[in-house]
């Protein structure tokens, strides 16, 4: 079920330079939503910019109705959006997508965000410690006053590991070498670990294209499977327009289109085919 | 008949408002938003003979006021989308036109043999703003020749109601709309996008894929509002306008410039109630002002200018 | 030379950036705002042999991100522009383009012949965007044969660089710059307004004096870029880029299109400071970027694009 | 002189319905205003709306440095501007425009205001009560609760008279019809009667353009001369792009163009050419 509703705004508060956490008031979509899927936001009321631009939702409460989004500002839409206070209304439609598949066992389960990328991942951790299961979390920015939702992470009790490109707390490097550096040890998400088990695990990763892409060739070579949620420029949300299209194999060693945002955002790793 | 009713060629609609194609999907899309019922007809995406995997992305970049897109008429072949899709449109009252597309003028011939003999097809919209691959790439609509040729081959092939699709990117759209005329086109449509592009400062390339692309949304209306008011003039066909219909102030502009119906596209993607809205706003424009059927206004700006 | 000069013909520019013709007044106008001596050069609004008075109002009206008008090129002569204009417009360092109008091919050669013996005047700007009176009102410039008679008129009695300004209301813009180039054109410049309508819904007429203007501003910025764009690619004439600038990313997205210098046109009106800010913005462009000149810029796009 | 402003707003007030009252912190503006100029205000950021809107100066307050601004919200650009509160920004270029002419003399004054046309001649009546000058203010609405600033102008000391539509105060009919009849009145605007008087007058008048051509026709009916303030669509505000032009008599029987912008927004009575 999808919805457009004038929402109102709850709270707004920048979390990090340039970084908002907004807080709507939308039951009907707060009880609908799933991890991974987004919101379609109106950023304006003229005709520039024109489009609605695709944020994810970063989590629910559902006891008050409230939708929370977590963005960054990357432009002028955003930058609209910025501007909003306690008591204005915003046009959103949602949630669209697919959102993330929750694992159905105890798999051991990864998480890995690049930058904004955790903002539908902290939403997945909490449905999955909803569940009583225990993700390794890999966050990855450029410093450590970049790093998001560290502590909320935790405080669901999920590990959490991070990699800074300066290297200014945790892993100097990208995520994606701190997950590749991780897999190969036999530790188990849970907690548990043997050093004789044969790992295997199941990704959830959501970043920038080309983290994205990394992370995919990461997974693979280590035998494990996931799913990534991608980013494209979107029209219209809902499927209609074929501008969101991304490539992914169509079993006879080529690719067919998909949406982004009705056939995904989220797409198994197996399946998405990179430029 | 109410007074919204309006008739394209053969295709009588409960409303002037329809679905700009290409901007609606085949039509489940937006039955989560609407109820596909309200609307005067659907056009839907652009259908070629063969499925058409479409263009690299980026395929959409918002320039102001406007989006430049370069889908590639990504498409799953006519066969697939009389096999999916017709079904799922039969089953609203609701007329359904085809927009077509092809290379060559045997595509469009074959296309509306192909459609002629499906059930659930009330008319087609033949898109001329294609490249003739046997004319070195020239569009179809760029030439009134072309466009005739087009026109006459799909006539030839279907007792449906034909819609000619014109271009804007035409020294003189009217010279298309006469060609098009003679040749046995039973309504036009008009605006199809202006060509254009957008170039990333940061990269220094072209943002699209596809390097140009088509230019709609409000941006686009003074020129689609123009080409509807030339046409009008000289032209006796009704005409379906589009090209940055966001609200039903619009709509009517386009219909007091001459069109019969209109197509709702880039609004589509900003409010997906769009078509709705504008159809409750004609509604309400009509009551306010006393005017008993729609036909009162079509053209009425040329009545009242020099 | 700095890393900001170009040369568009004979015309040697201390930086890329001047000011689209009819938006700029002759020049008094803007002094209050900026410093007219920044500007890389001037041109003035569109002369025609003798005064005309304009179009009836409304001239102006808005439209989603731009504005259409429709002024009727009202403008003192040129005799008066001779006298009382130049002057003003010498006591600078500042090249001055003076845009002419005709409604005869010989209107245009008697525009040249007369700014030739005039001093202070470094180019022409040709505006062949006008009805052509002896045939029937077509428009000189959406024919390239007209279009290129007129150059050969100007060039005939002139020394001084021909910039040629290019319609975008024409089927292919690169025909018409190919068949000008050959006329003698030193240079190009593109593009003039999308020729546009609107209707007011309460009173149901077209809103301007005379129905239908000319659309400018960030909203045709699109099709702008696509038409230096597609004439860079076969015509090696410099190219003054317009349509839509409104800040220094948007200059230079033409510049990477393919233009060697551009105008700044309905942006004067947002901003009267438009000129100097978009020199500056460049400026710093070049610096972050580590560019040394910017010729290194002009069509770069097309060595990144496929 | 004619700056272009990043002006802060100090306050915004809705005086009326629809009509608001805006304070704006521009000292130079102030200082270099004159009555009947105007500012051509940006009332957005975006390209929609793309052009400024020229609102005239309502009142100056040359000590506190501030601007005052009185509009009726017309469409979307009079609209975005009413949403402004204290400490916002707006971008305002001016003074601009002629402004009206302070009488020399003593002079039988008469200011004629159709709805919100009373702007503009507020700031000229404070100037004139400066000169220890009385006027006859005329002010015209479609009802009794559409009038602005009648106490503010008597307390300037002005007399003034009343019009509306619907006869909910004042004379029943329009500004125009009133001022004809008070025309004929020998009652000079300083209070002075005189039965034997052959009654000449000097007239400011703003409004919709129809009342203007009633009020010209009037004025010069009655043998009186005057200025009024027209309104035309504008795109640069400054002179340059001819959009704005107005017909004034050229001297030989026909008509030339002026710039409303630049030559105005002012013009004598006599010189106006309507439509
Ligand atoms: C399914 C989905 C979920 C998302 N969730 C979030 C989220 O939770 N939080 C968040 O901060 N962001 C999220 N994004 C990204 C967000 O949509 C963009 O940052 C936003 O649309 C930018 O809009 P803007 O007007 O601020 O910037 P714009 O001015 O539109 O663009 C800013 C810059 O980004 C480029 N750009 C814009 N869109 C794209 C694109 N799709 N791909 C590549 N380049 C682009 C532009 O060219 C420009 O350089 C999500 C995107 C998708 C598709
Ligand atoms: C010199 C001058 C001084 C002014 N001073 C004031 C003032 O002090 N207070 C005040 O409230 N208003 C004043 N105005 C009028 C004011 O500029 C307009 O109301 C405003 O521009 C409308 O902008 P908008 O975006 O709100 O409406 P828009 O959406 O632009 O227009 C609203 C409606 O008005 C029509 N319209 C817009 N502009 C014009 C025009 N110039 N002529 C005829 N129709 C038009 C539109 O077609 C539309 O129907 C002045 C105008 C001028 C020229
Ligand atoms: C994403 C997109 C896809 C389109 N696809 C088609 C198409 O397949 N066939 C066609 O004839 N027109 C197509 N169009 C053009 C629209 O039908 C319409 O003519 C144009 O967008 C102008 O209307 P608008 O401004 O309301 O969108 C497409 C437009 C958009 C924005
Ligand atoms: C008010 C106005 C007047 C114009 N007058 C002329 C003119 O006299 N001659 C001419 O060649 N172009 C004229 N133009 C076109 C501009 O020079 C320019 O080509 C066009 O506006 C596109 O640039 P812009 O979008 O930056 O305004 C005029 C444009 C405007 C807005
Ligand atoms: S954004 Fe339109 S199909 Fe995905
Ligand atoms: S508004 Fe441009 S000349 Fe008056």
């Amino acid at each position: 079920m999808s919805l457009v509703v004038n929402a109102e705004v709850v709270e707004q508060n920048e979390v990090m330079q340039g970084h908002f956490r907004l807080a709507l008031n939308a039951p009907e979509v707060a009880a609908a939503a799933r991890p991974g899927q987004f919101l379609h936001v109106s950023c304006g009321n003229t005709y520039d910019p024109l489009l609605r631009r695709p944020i994810s939702i970063h989590t629910v409460d559902r006891q008050k109705g409230e939708v929370k989004l977590l963005y960054r500002v990357a432009g002028r839409g955003t930058a609209l959006l910025s501007r909003l206070k306690g008591g204005d209304l915003v046009d959103v439609l949602g949630p669209l997508g697919n959102g993330f598949t929750l694992p159905a066992g105890s798999e051991n389960v990864f998480a890995v965000a690049g930058g904004i990328g955790v903002a539908p991942l902290y939403f997945f951790l909490q449905e999955l410690s909803g569940l009583k299961h225990k993700a390794t979390v890999l966050l990855g920015a450029a410093a450590k006053e970049q790093l998001i939702c560290v502590d909320e992470i935790k405080a669901l009790g999920h590990t959490v590991l991070l990699a800074t490109d300066n290297g200014s707390t945790g892993h100097r490097g990208t995520v994606v070498e701190l997950f590749d550096l991780y897999a190969r040890l036999p530790v188990h998400s849970c907690g548990d670990y043997n050093p004789d088990e044969e790992m295997s695990g199941y990704v959830y990763g959501c970043g920038p294209a080309a983290m994205l892409k990394e992370l995919c060739a990461a997974v693979r070579e280590n035998g494990f499977s996931g799913e990534v949620s991608l980013e494209e420029r979107m029209g219209c949300g809902i499927g209609a327009c074929l501008s969101c299209a991304c490539k992914v194999k169509d079993g006879k060693g080529g690719f067919r289109h998909q949406r982004v945002c009705l056939d995904g955002p989220v797409f198994p790793v197996e399946e998405v085919v990179w430029a | 008949m109410s007074g919204l009713s309006v008739k394209v060629g053969g295709i009588t609609m409960k409303n002037p408002v329809t679905t700009a194609s290409g901007t609606f999907g085949f039509g489940p899309e937006y039955a989560p938003y609407i109820d596909l019922n309200r609307l005067g007809a659907i056009i839907v995406k652009g259908i070629t003979l063969e499925p058409r995997p479409g263009n690299p992305t980026p395929r959409l970049v918002e320039t102001p006021a406007g989006i430049l897109n370069s889908i590639g008429l990504q498409n799953p072949g006519v066969e697939k989308f009389i096999e999916e899709s017709l079904p799922y449109l039969s089953g609203f009252d609701l007329p359904v036109i085809v927009n077509i597309a092809g290379e060559t003028v045997e595509d469009y011939a074959g296309l509306a043999a192909m459609l002629e003999r499906a059930a659930g097809v009330a008319g087609l919209e033949v898109n001329i703003s294609c490249p003739n691959v046997k004319k070195g790439g020239m569009q179809f609509g760029s030439d009134p020749v072309m466009a005739a040729e087009v026109t006459r081959a799909v006539k030839a092939n279907t007792a449906k109601t034909v819609i000619v699709k014109l271009s804007p990117n035409v020294t003189s759209i009217v010279d298309v709309a006469e060609k098009v005329a003679e040749a046995g086109a039973d309504a036009l449509s008009m605006i199809n996008t202006l060509l254009g592009m957008a170039i990333d400062v940061k990269t220094r390339r072209p943002i699209l894929g596809n390097v140009m692309g088509g230019l709609s949304g409000p941006a686009v209306r003074p020129v689609a509002v123009r080409a509807v008011w030339q046409v009008y003039r000289e032209v006796k066909l009704p005409i379906i306008g589009m090209g940055g219909i966001m609200t039903p102030d619009d709509a009517l502009e386009f219909i007091l410039a001459g069109a019969t119906a209109v197509a709702v596209g880039t609004a589509n993607f900003v409010n997906p109630r769009a078509t709705v809205d504008i159809i409750d706003g004609i509604e309400n424009y009509l009551a306010a002002s006393g005017v008993q059927s729609i036909h009162e206004l079509v053209g009425a700006a040329h009545n009242n200018s020099i």
